[in-house]
């Protein structure tokens, strides 16, 4: 493609900023600019009798060793941390497609709603009078999850994905409990992420791993085999890591149905098929979605989330609680469903971040949430097409939000790994995507550009793939030593592993 | 229709016409026609951030505002100050991802680094996580390793620990099967009394217990070490600042919950579960861990490590599926904890506990009486005539959540549950006592 | 000073972030972005009936050519400017000791106070009664003002120090007017600040400059010779624009007032004095402050400030009205001085700024005020005792917040200019001081290192510059070309005047 | 005693022993005793932000909250996204200083190169500075270029150039000795007929007037030929969206008040004087400038350029005296008009003027009348049967801020300045009628 269509100046729109500020040097840890005497903090004035800790308790409850946090000023504590940001990239910074992550452009006016004192300053275990406006909020989300996902009812206590699924596999056991099935197994393709077989196991059940066909989809043969009375049921992303659309989803599901197994929907992919297809009329019976990548609530450098749970109709009895509801029109409490599995967090699930995912659904509206998807979808096909000449697509078929490439050849060639690739984008000015993940790939890099890069960042990330992969048949040395622009080049983990230096303090006595 | 998307109409076109399409719909072609949605989903957009905005006010003012708060229970309204909101919402922490390329990622890392610097440091530990979800998850993870390094599925747990924290134990202990037990504070401090025939993975205490009262822990230590099983301790992370620590009563896992440390009540989340254990557990850890270690031209740099315990390799062998976790809120912990320092954070613990001494003090002359000794820092269990709901309601007229209502599951009573935290001032208890002697009338 | 006292690590307190976070591009202007049809805004709905502009009005009286600003995504724009931030220096990021300018750290809760609605959505026409609250503060702020320079009256409407200056020369002419004094003349010294000259022109007076004795004082003798009956008054700053406090200073205002003129006292640094001295006690009929350096109000990358005048009582009947006045215990309105010279601001003056610097006062309260100034005295004096070996102080005498430097014998012997150093500086991590004011002295360094950095910075800053000047004796080509760890290397500031592009469109057609 | 500076008494006393000093009172030794305070200033210190917090809330209070906004006069209640107050609050912007280092500030060296391609392109006009303190004083920038390019010391302006700007030009030239003849709109647009003999070295109008009114800047432009005089056009920035920009009907310099653009009310400041002229004039403006350079590398960068013009170099024979200015101001205008685009802006400008044009025509029908004709934006005035200022108070009564008092110097009246953004709802406006007609009863 010609510059002129595309325009691209030195840096377009997803290309982080780049060049040093200034100086040189690391930043030293908050420990370093300890000082005893020195100090931030004030508080209020409570106006109370004065009165010494010693005094009120025996010495034998207080602490033995005198506790050492550190001690700075403010100025220090502020040059610091905002250092520290100026050595973090970031989706305000420029593209992050790391693929299954979703790592979409956050709303800004979101920020605003979670700032909200009306909702923020609440305590969780006010009288449900003194909440109305929260659980309106969660009743009304759990709404439009449902509309969204096709599902029934939902529970929104889980804080992440993986814990969303554990709470599924948790229902899976107590439907069949309830009915006297005697079930010991969950299937989970091959190309699962890892949360999948770790809550399986989690769960009490053991994992059968089901292959994938040529097509990048359940291999429906393989499937078949490893039905019997003692499946509880098959966990499933669709579309699945390879980003392909799983389309036998509905012989896969009368399957699973057949010997009295559930579907578990991981939703994590849920940005492909907003206002599509619905997890409920493929014929899911559980669904989490990750509202951290769908619903664009930002990651913060890993976490929070939120993984909320929907499930159909016959589920439902069996969600956790306590669980908002709606009493009467404009009346909500909670209630805890008969036959509940139980609570699942402390409180009522990772509570803003629900607040910002509303928001974001209230802003867009159906019509809103399907061109997301087809975005997301135009621009990892878009992506997909534009690189498949330079680098090996995993499947070379349409994709749905994401595209896996292999560097197989490109290794097996000119030395050059996914891994090479990664740390060489970094010095472009771009976040890397996925590597080495789905397993079944070899060599893989998974690209989810989502829907809110522009054409422009997908050309200009092309480019940088294309640059890389040229310059590894002539000069693969550069590559191997990439990235140089950054704040640290490559870093030693295996050293980290083998001689661990977790804290500060064992990192001064090593 | 508002939206976020970039794409111009031309665009579009030209990006479709690149792929030999004519139409968006042929992107799900492939997609059989019966599961395709024929109509669209009944989800009306707002038209704008202000129209949301606006939205979300109306709801929030059916929040009851403004209440003094009283309550407490695993969740305190404290002092957050200005810097720990604003570098903490620097955009740069939140929104970036798990530290997967530590070369562009130094910034977050080393911010755990620090964070889990501070929460060895303040229980006493070696080895603390990058954060799990909120306290009960905490516990559950904590059970978890000690049921697996024990192979032994049983576990006494206190019933001084946070019932909500237990519920939450009860249903993941479904899946991996694990026996809960409990017993009374009283019981596990009384290890002499106590009938060890019967071996259990681990004993679970929390200290200050939810009634607010202390436990000593030295004496449940003595009866983890005849019964050989691992010693768990939940502690409030500003009580650790003063109390004896898990670690010097021995403990093998500290866990708490971390969202006193500079995150608002928000409902109850996004909160911060603490962990931290001894280091022969390491290779047991839940979550994710930070070292530090050195660049290819030396520097000194952090990175996630020990990532073979985690589920994205170890995969159904992992002890733990923890993936995203509460990075976000462990980072603004190791900011809040930097503003406090040490003699900050002492002192927060020290204005809490004048408080509530305060407070309990002319409550005990106005004729209240309390569950459990004096031994409490800032929160603690009051006796109520009334009906607690009632009393609650009636409190709430006044301008107060005073509390939180708590079953006894030894007497089979209700108390009110009642905290003081460093903002509540003389004028305010004052004022709560006034009110409380009238509610429970 | 050995290591082990200061503990100095890689980067201490006052050094800025380094290294480059990724890439090695520039970044394009907001216009690169552009294309048409994109778009972030979104507007409330309203609800009002359709209808079109060109309906409402003639087509003679709409715009001839179609606006064009640029056409971008909220992603873009979040991200162009989240990049520009990572090219700006800040004293977040590290020490600013930029003399005269007063960078000190700004305590982060002024901003909550600043974001606080019940402020900042006050239209500033609305009758009184409506904004009690503000009048309250305005009227606190002006008496806490009073307080600390001993004056008796202030207004709060200028914008900055420079306003404040021509508002307090204005005044001036209206108190010498009423008494029919027939004045023309200002006496300032040659060490005076640029805006001083420049107001005192647009004051309508004529300046003549008193000179600077070899203490670094105004010289007493030139000022006598200076002294006729058309002089209207004096402008100082005290400490002089040399950190050196003018001990004559009595003898100063009494000759000034021996031909009845008056003292302007140009509050820049007073952040040398709080508590300490006072310009009313020192004879100053009218004082400006900035409150941007000495009350913390951050500087916004060059505003806003805010610059109010305070007077003594002789000149409280000219001052600027409307002025926020307190009618009776709990009730404020507003006031015009009977001889008021009229309004400086199109409203209070940058209301915001103001509250702000009095959220700064109350906190710190007399103690605290004072204790700012003594540190701000302590470190700049540490500051030219550690360097006075290494580079010459201008005057060598005690100093008071700041002190000036002179590379005038290192420009000599080794070519080493203060723009060298400075420029060296910014490699090191640390902002340059202010070079080349005052004028008078040659290669002037003027360094203000603020009560807020700590010792730790103070030696790190001092190493540096040690570091440049020992280096500059092997290498001077190396310093010559500095800055390089910078987002661009030494910028060539004749073409841009020489070839002048002031916006996108000039440097597009160029 | 609260405080923000890091030093311990350790390292006091080592700075002091570094010094040779015994006590940090020796600092200030060389100050004449006599003038030294003898006692503590009068100011008695909070204990802590929560405190000063607490307090700022308590006044804070005291403002009439929640008032429905229909004032304007040069300040106006607009949308102000997320993404402006985000950005612009962004440490780097607030807490650099001039860009003196340009290696090291080419972040706010570029937005406000950026800042000054949108205003010269909303004006019309070829350069822009980088900002100055407010509207008035973009005013009294504009009439001393005129009349130091003119050589000449009287200027026309028109009386429909806001009263509080003419207040503050007035009180500034009494240094410049400038001589202001106010002329009405009418007069200056009628330029047939008006007395040309006279020479002057500018016209300023504003347009839309301080009625709300459209000027006929074409015809002022006529007039200004004719007098062979400088042409000096405010306008407000959104107007300029959508209206015959400055730079379109000839205007030499443009000037406007910059708070609409991303600013909140905030009682008047701090705002934004913006101030464009022709290329011709570019060694006359006042303020900073930056422009587009390279450095030694080659690299494009920016940097404050013809600082030939500015105080610190020309001292007493600068034109102006203008140092620090608005630059954060401009910073957030550059974020604004980047979020609202082309289309945004002029759709900002229509639907406050429908918003406009729909209350008049209800107040038409209930009977009201208005000074001015039909030729308005979003700003009009109301002839009212009441004393404006009661109107004014029983409207706040009302929960409505209804307008701006103001008095024609034209024909003596009082009138009620009513100004409609694109905030305001049909149900509001609806509202606002119903109760200014109870009101003006
Ligand atoms: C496919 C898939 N499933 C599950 C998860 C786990 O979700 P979480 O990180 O929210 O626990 C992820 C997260 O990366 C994922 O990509
Ligand atoms: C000594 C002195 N006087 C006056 C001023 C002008 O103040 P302002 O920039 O607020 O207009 C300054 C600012 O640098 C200064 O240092």
């Amino acid at each position: 493609m010609s510059d002129t269509v595309f325009k691209i100046k030195a840096a377009p729109g997803g290309k982080a900023s780049s060049i040093p500020l200034m100086g040189n040097d690391g930043e030293p840890t908050i420990f370093e600019y300890a000082k005893p005497g020195r100090k931030s903090y004030n508080l209020l004035d409570q106006k109370l009798p004065t009165g010494e800790l010693n005094d009120l308790l025996p010495a034998s409850y207080l602490r033995v060793n005198k506790l050492e946090l550190t001690e700075v000023s403010e100025r220090d504590l502020v040059g610091h941390f905002t250092r520290l940001t100026h050595r973090q990239y970031s989706v305000d910074l420029g593209a992050y497609p790391l693929g299954s992550c979703t790592m979409k452009y956050n709303p800004k006016f979101c920020d605003e709603l979670a700032f909200m004192s009306s909702f923020n300053t609440c305590h969780p275990s006010a009288p449900e009078a003194v909440v109305q406006g929260w659980l309106e909020l969660m009743v009304n989300l759990e709404e439009a999850l449902c509309e969204i996902t096709g599902m029934k009812a939902a529970t929104l206590q889980p804080a992440a994905g993986a814990q969303g699924e554990l709470t599924g596999l948790l229902l899976m056991r107590a439907w069949h409990d309830d009915r006297s099935h005697n079930k010991t197994t969950i299937i989970i393709p091959d190309t699962a992420h890892g949360t999948n077989p770790a809550s399986v196991t989690l769960g009490g059940y053991k994992v059968k791993t089901v292959g994938t066909n040529e097509k990048g989809l359940v291999d429906i043969e393989s499937l078949k085999s490893l039905l019997d009375d003692e499946v509880a049921g098959i966990m499933l992303t669709n579309p699945n890591t390879l980003g392909l659309f799983e389309e036998e989803i509905q012989e896969v599901a009368s399957l699973i149905h057949s010997v009295d197994g559930l579907l578990y929907y991981d939703g994590a992919n849920l940005n492909a098929i907003l206002g599509k297809v619905r997890p409920g009329d493929m014929g899911f019976d559980i669904v989490h979605l990750n509202l951290h990548k769908t619903f664009a609530t930002p990651h913060g450098g890993g976490g929070p989330g939120a993984g909320p749970v929907a499930v159909s109709e016959r589920i439902i009895d069996f969600l956790p609680g306590p669980k908002p509801t709606r009493l009467g029109t404009n009346s909500y409490g909670y209630t805890t469903p008969i036959k509940s599995i139980g609570r699942i967090h402390s409180w009522h699930g990772n509570a803003l971040v629900l607040l910002r995912a509303f928001g974001y659904i209230l802003f867009h509206g159906s019509e809103g949430l399907e061109k997301i998807s087809e975005m997301a979808v135009l621009n990892a096909n878009w992506l997909k097409r534009r690189l498949e000449d330079t680098i090996t697509p995993a499947y070379n078929r349409p994709v749905m939000h994401e595209v896996v490439m292999t560097a197989q050849d490109l290794a097996k060639d000119h030395n050059l790994k996914a891994l090479d690739i990664a740390k060489a984008l970094l010095d472009e000015g771009f976040h890397a995507p996925t590597i080495y993940f789905p397993l079944l790939v070899h060599e893989a890099l998974m690209f989810e550009p989502t829907e809110t890069e522009s054409l422009d960042t997908l050309e200009a990330l092309a480019r940088s793939v294309e640059k890389i992969i040229a310059q590894s048949k002539t000069n693969i040395d550069d590559i191997k030593s990439a990235p140089r622009n950054t704040p640290v080049q490559r870093v030693d983990e295996a050293l980290a592993a083998r001689k661990l230096l977790a804290t500060y303090d064992a990192a001064i006595n090593k | 229709m508002p939206s976020f998307v970039p794409h111009t109409q031309q665009e579009i076109k030209s990006m479709l016409e690149f792929l030999g399409l004519e139409d968006i719909d042929e992107l799900y072609d492939h997609i059989p026609v019966a599961l395709k949605l024929t109509q669209s989903l009944a989800i009306t957009a707002l038209s704008s951030e202000f129209d949301v905005i606006d939205q979300f006010t109306e709801i929030g003012n059916r929040n009851t505002k403004d209440l003094i708060c009283f309550a407490g229970y695993g969740a305190y309204d404290r002092l957050i100050p200005a810097v720990t909101k604003q570098l903490a919402s620097r955009s740069e922490f939140v929104t970036a991802y798990t530290p997967y390329q530590p070369e562009v990622a130094q910034g977050v890392l080393q911010a755990i680094f620090e964070y889990q610097t501070f929460v060895t440091r303040l229980y006493g530990m070696d080895i603390a996580n990058a954060s799990l979800y909120d306290g009960a998850s905490a516990l559950v993870e904590a059970v978890n390793i000690a049921t697996s390094v024990k192979g032994n599925k049983s576990v006494f747990v206190s019933e001084g620990v946070f019932h909500n924290y237990r519920q939450v134990l009860g249903t993941f202990v479904k899946g991996t099967q694990t026996n809960i037990i409990i017993k009374t504070d009283k019981e596990l401090e009384d290890f002499d009394a106590f009938d060890t025939s019967n071996t259990v993975a681990a004993v679970v205490v929390q200290s200050p217990n939810r009634y607010g009262n202390l436990v000593d822990l030295d004496k449940v230590k003595q009866l983890c070490d005849r019964l050989g099983c691992l010693y768990i301790v939940a502690m409030d992370p500003i009580a650790a600042s003063v109390l004896k620590t898990p670690g010097e009563a021995g403990a093998d896992i500290a866990i708490g919950e971390g969202q006193v440390l500079g995150m608002p009540l928000s409902f109850g989340g996004p909160y911060l579960g603490l962990f931290a254990l001894k280091q022969d557990l390491v290779r047991k850890l839940p979550g994710r861990l930070v070292g530090q270690t050195v660049d290819t031209s030396g520097k000194k740099a952090y990175v996630t490590t020990l990532r073979s315990r985690e589920q994205d390799i170890r995969r159904e062998k992992a002890s733990s599926n923890v993936c995203t976790n509460q990075t976000l809120m462990a980072v603004t912990a190791a900011i809040q904890l930097s503003w406090l320092g040490s003699k900050g954070i002492t002192e927060v613990a020290a204005n809490s506990s004048k408080a509530a001494h305060y407070l309990r003090s002319i409550l005990k002359s106005e004729g209240f009486e309390f569950y459990g000794d004096d031994l409490f820092l800032f929160e603690f269990s009051v006796k109520l005539k009334q009906k607690v709901d009632d009393v609650l309601q009636r409190m709430v007229d006044e301008g107060f959540l005073a509390g939180v209502k708590v079953l006894n599951e030894i007497d089979g009573q209700e108390y009110l549950v009642v905290a003081t935290t460093e903002k509540r001032t003389a004028s305010q208890i004052d004022a709560f006592v006034k009110a409380l002697v009238k509610a429970d009338n």
